[in-house]
């Protein structure tokens, strides 16, 4: 190896120290976007999936073909979930900073890609979340209390303590489990999207991963089975920029956007902007009318800016410039709802400060009533011996042994 | 009673399931208009139609992952993988997907996913069309792993498999697909018309999942196997004028641990065999349960009997293969030992 | 399930009693493609992707930008390669037929795709084989005993007896080991390249797949890491129309090509006349120098046509009309090449004749010299001690004793 | 002489491979810029540039593919799978091409590639970020399987992978990342140097594959194990009081049955500790070999101690650990019984 490399090596536009640089990201002008009909075809688009569509203006105006004409209230309801979603985000990464969970993502800055998506979707349509979706859950009403019995693992927890925080689910409310493993909800969906098919239903499905998680095989088969057999499908790449250290480049290469992959398989690509709750909904109900009609699935990029840490785990100041966040030129999500509603009237900043005042009570009411059932530390605890139900329908032979034998052992401890 | 060889006793179970039940649906590369490169699906798309079974891209993790997707939403898929070697791509989706959803959302969401795959080697089809991958999937706690050894069993399991609720591999050995084999490829290839187990009811029945079977039973040694090698293991047994009570598993996952323990408490002896390769093989599991359970009946240490620790070669397949010769030597040491 | 089914399910034009339908198919006249720069952009060049690039017009002159303008002495020697592998074809399968042989894969009609790319590039460069591409063996020299041999598993077998046949290697030609798992060797290709790059090196990586493989997780890993990294590395898709009983729009569903894929990647996407020697040599060398200067990777595709069975194992004749392939628009590479010259006055019947007569010679004296080495019925055998080596770079001592008691086992049955 | 933590181990011994030898190279998810998610490729970008320690796409894969190629083309790639619970959607890529090439290509062909990975539980990682997958690589001939209990041996066993010229699957158990662990979380974290094998040599050493480690010779049971569980089966040793003879397998396969046979011949009696699930577990492995070869000196039935049969469960993860007690138990019953 005497020579010099030649390899590419993708590199983030800025680091610490450095000063932020988003110049690589190509943006529309507000309303500046076509909105074409459901029935079009993948390669009668491809423009959209590197131009941005974006309904909100900057004096907060709704604008262009995608306005999606919504009632005032309908609004006042997605920044009511959007609030939501970021004071429980805020207050449960505070319980983790004191112990009370071991672990928390937070969806801070995307609040709009899973709250205005819900929204756009009936109630009937499955949904396959990734584990930064939290705006789903509280869209489908998921009540708090709910939730954050699953991030304490206490004996209220939907999963009975089997799964690490956040990794909700609800086949009542339609919100598949959520898994550990990137991407696989992904062909999961497209599944499901065929067997709505398969019965004659006009259910669909969407799902939900980060662009880091495109990179997953599972990607790949999502969009060549939704492609195959058309299924009822919305497909939704979170481009957040980040994937916990790595840049969106990584993941992209030198690929136009990640939207851009679907017209090669013969999907739309639609490229949005993800902190614009009009321009998100919007191109989700006509996603899903494409769907629902029998035209196939469409892939969506969501673009947004993860402004917190990856996870508690992480601390994103060895990997990125401190200012990044303040500098992302899409603003941030709830922000711009809220402006747009001042602007048309419709809403205020004592209704906003009253908003926040009634929401931050619901969330500290609910986690008082969520420690009754136990946190890590205090309070009740779920019976450990829980742990051998579900692996099977029936609890087959030599778990039921195992069971008793963890049930004697602890006893012999003078537990349980 | 109908004479069926192990692919129409498959072919038989997917349409009486299919007849029964519209939810159940077949998908897999090559399984609709074709019928399946083994003939396992041969007219099904043509009665049920082509919404019901589907030829499928060659992606084996997408086909798991879409069959999962459909099994949450009401359907009860039949995937086919071509061939047991290439299960692997789908090996995410099996094990951290389909084997975890029930336990993982705590009951409210589950797929029952049957993966139909054929195993084994003696067809001449090298090292990548002769692997018996069972100890990849035993080891996967939520799943459940079923290897036929007939025509009759393949039926009645595949059917119970399919109306599991939990998500089964099943693993068909394609040597037996024509007929029973005995390990010694020169002799003259008999079909399953000639044999007891070729015997297969037209209609539903099923042999309930989780159940060893006693083939024969005996006093002087127990011998463990599944698939292809309950046919070897018989031979010799037979050649070697043993008594020996032997034990098809028929469900890998869970295990049948009281019928075996039963047996080898009785016999006092034991040998394990199948046609993987041995190191980390199921028959480890077997032989350890069972020296635990049944330590001070034993009078000689329990042998396993696998294929070698390589490869299947091509060239080599009867060299590869754990035929009679090594299975009666195995059996004649558990009954020679003494210290 | 009360509603009929809305899914959508992709459908071969022509099934056996009906009439062969090409009309799905898009072509473009010869020399209509235009041919850029290889400096080009992935997105400036996406019209490659469904247009087809020609050479060789129905007059079998060669005409256009592609044309490459090679010497008659080099298409000569096509010819003759592409003659070569189709007679040694023909022989094997006829030796497999009388049992000499285990099983067989013939390229009948697809010679072009693998003789005009190796031809096309230079000996240092690593190629990454599917099992149907022996044109690159043809090309590359390898000696007719040396496949024999190993496809009768014999004394002689590169493999030691043991993959099945076809599934060549040679590091000392740079043709990387045959898999019989498809696709696998798509991102290893990639790899390969990386490592070229990273040494500093010229050398560049080649792979084939068929259009099925491309369904495969594999394709989008190579996709996305030679993307990544701008890897010199050219990934050829030969879409022969069928993958076993499978049409080719069950892999590529909606998707305009399977070229079409590239240009999502950010890697420029060909769709090439395969039967077209002249075509197929001219858009590899444009890949291969691309990838060489420095500015990535290319996806072809090879429009062609399996013209036999799958494999010895396979009757066509169950799932596609059986006259399908002599309807077959774009002809055989062969007699398509022959023409050519034949117009160009470099070549002639008699010459024809006599070089079959040569080439015909030269696969019987190479078969009766590989029989020597042994056949699956006669001869002399390889030790099957053999299957122990080769597992590790050292024999360990658990694959010593096995060895030690297959051998025991054998002399005490007076074998070995 | 340097006191390291495992992380530091690890890291040094990458550290120590790149400066030695140019060829090798590091791939993964967050190695490069961030260093790696525990830190093990902290530093090595900064050195060695960003060409030879790359950030990867999240493609498990599409990592191994590409450093497969990159062994074949030359280079000595040492791949990073960010948990082991996430090695499943490379496993096709391990089993059907890596472990095989050199077989399949009769020596012609090789890819020296080595896989680190993270496992284990006791970080309250739920049941994705918990897993021991050792079963599912110890069945596959051809790999090299290793797992090291300290950053001594780990140093040691990671420099001989790299320069192995086959693959080795390199477990690391994320439990000792820091520190020693006996099974007890309500105990203070002690850490790597307050214990002998912290000290770590700065430069190069190899610890050999393919050989197991007599920890503590004794004469009263062998307990066999190895990673975390070396700790925990010591530490139930020493509170029992029994002169256990603890033996760290270090490599898991190719595996040194003779050292294991030689101890248990000695001591009569076994127990075989691991944290992965028992059911097919690489235990059963163990078990059945020790009790073919030792069969006339044991005076009690081989015990194996796993992680139930379950997933790994957030909550319960101190239940679910294989702890003292129950590891104390078995050594207790394997002492105790009788027929
Ligand atoms: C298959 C798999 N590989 C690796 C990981 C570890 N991991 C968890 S989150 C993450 C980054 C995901 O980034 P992205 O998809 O962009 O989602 P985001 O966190 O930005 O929402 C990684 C690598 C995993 N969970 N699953
Ligand atoms: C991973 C994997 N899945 C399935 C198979 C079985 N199989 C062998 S060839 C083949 C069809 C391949 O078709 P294509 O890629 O179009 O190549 P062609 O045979 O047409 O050249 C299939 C399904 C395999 N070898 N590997
Ligand atoms: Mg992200
Ligand atoms: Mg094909």
């Amino acid at each position: 190896m005497l020579s010099p490399s030649r390899l590419h090596i993708p590199r983030a536009p800025a680091r610490p120290g450095e000063a932020p640089d988003f110049s690589y990201l190509q943006l529309s002008a507000a309303g500046a976007v076509p909105r074409p009909e459901i029935t079009v075809n993948a390669s009668e688009v491809t423009g959209l999936a590197t131009q941005l569509v974006r309904v909100l203006d900057n004096t907060h105006q709704a604008v262009g073909a995608w306005h999606p004409h919504l009632d005032p209230a309908e609004l006042q309801i997605g920044l009511r979930h959007m609030l939501l979603t970021r004071l429980f985000d805020e207050r449960m990464q505070k319980t983790q900073r004191q112990g009370r969970i071991s672990f928390y993502v937070k969806c801070t800055g995307e609040e709009a890609v899973s709250v205005a998506a819900a929204m756009a979707l009936e109630p009937h349509d499955m949904l396959f979340p990734a584990y930064r979706n939290q705006g789903l859950q509280m869209v489908r009403g998921q009540p708090l209390v709910a939730l954050m019995n699953q991030l304490l693992s206490n004996t209220g927890d939907m999963c009975k303590g089997r799964q690490l925080p956040v990794m909700y689910h609800s086949s009542a409310a339609r919100l598949f489990s959520i898994s550990g493993n990137l991407a696989t909800q992904f062909p999961q969906a497209v599944g499901w999207a065929m067997a709505a098919a398969i019965k004659g239903e006009e259910h669909i499905a969407a799902s939900w991963i980060g662009e880091g998680s495109s990179a997953a095989a599972d990607f790949h088969h999502a969009l060549l089975f939704a492609s195959t057999y058309r299924a009822p499908v919305i497909l939704n790449v979170v481009n957040n920029q980040w994937a916990i250290s790595t840049f969106q480049g990584c993941a992209a290469g030198d690929s136009p956007s990640f939207a851009a992959r679907g017209p090669g398989y013969g999907i739309p690509g639609l490229r949005v902007d993800g902190n614009d709750f009009l321009a998100v909904y919007a191109v989700t109900r006509w996603a899903a009318e494409r769907a629902r009609k029998g035209h196939g699935a469409t892939l969506i990029e969501l673009v947004t800016y993860r402004a917190s840490a990856h996870s508690t785990s992480d601390d994103p100041a060895r990997y990125r410039p401190r200012d990044e966040a303040e500098r992302w030129p899409l603003g941030d999500p709830i922000e711009r709802l809220k402006a747009h509603l001042c602007v048309l009237g419709e809403w205020s900043e004592p209704r906003h400060t009253a908003l926040l005042e009634e929401l931050e009570a619901q969330v500290t009411v609910a986690w008082k009533e969520a420690c009754i059932f136990g946190t890590l530390s205090e309070g009740p605890r779920l019976d450990p011996a829980l742990m051998f139900d579900d692996v099977y329908q029936h609890l087959p032979p030599h778990l039921a042994e195992q069971r008793e034998q963890l049930r004697a052992a602890r006893a012999a401890q003078g537990k349980g | 009673m109908p004479q069926m060889n192990l692919i129409q006793a498959i072919n038989s179970a997917l349409d009486v399931a299919m007849t029964r039940d519209r939810t159940v649906v077949v998908l897999g590369q090559d399984v609709g208009y074709f019928g399946g490169v083994f003939r396992a699906t041969e007219g099904l798309q043509r009665k049920f139609g082509e919404h019901r079974v589907l030829d499928t891209p060659i992606a084996e993790g997408g086909i798991i992952g879409a069959a999962i997707g459909m099994g949450v939403n009401g359907l009860r898929p039949v995937a086919e993988i071509q061939f047991a070697d290439y299960v692997y791509p789908a090996y995410d989706q099996i094990v951290s997907e389909l084997a975890r959803l029930r336990y993982r959302s705590a009951g409210d969401f589950f797929a029952p996913v049957t993966i139909r795959t054929p195993c084994g080697g003696g067809i001449r089809g090298g090292q990548t069309h002769s692997q018996s991958p069972e100890a990849v999937f035993v080891h996967v706690c939520g799943l459940k792993v079923v290897m036929p050894s007939n025509p009759y069993d393949a039926k009645g399991l595949l059917i119970a498999a399919i109306e599991d609720d939990d998500p089964v591999i099943f693993l068909e050995p394609k040597r037996l697909y024509n007929g029973p084999f005995e390990g010694n490829s020169e002799q003259p290839a008999v079909p399953w018309s000639t044999h007891p187990q070729g015997e297969v009811p037209a209609g539903h029945y099923t042999v309930p999942l989780g159940q060893a079977r006693v083939v024969k039973s005996g006093s002087a040694l127990t011998v463990i196997s599944y698939g292809t090698m309950v046919h070897v293991a018989t031979a010799a047994a037979r050649q070697l004028g043993l008594d020996a009570e032997v034990i098809d598993l028929c469900t890998l996952s869970p295990l049948d641990t009281a019928t075996l323990v039963a047996s080898v408490k009785k016999t006092g002896r034991c040998v394990v065999v199948h046609e993987a390769t041995r190191f980390g093989g199921f028959g480890g599991e077997l032989a350890a349960t069972l020296q635990e359970a049944c330590f001070w009946h034993l009078e000689a240490p329990i042998i396993r009997v696998g294929g070698w620790d390589t490869p299947y070669p091509h060239a080599f397949e009867w060299e590869y293969f754990p035929g009679q010769a090594r299975v009666a030597a195995a059996m004649r040491q558990v009954m020679e030992e003494a210290p």
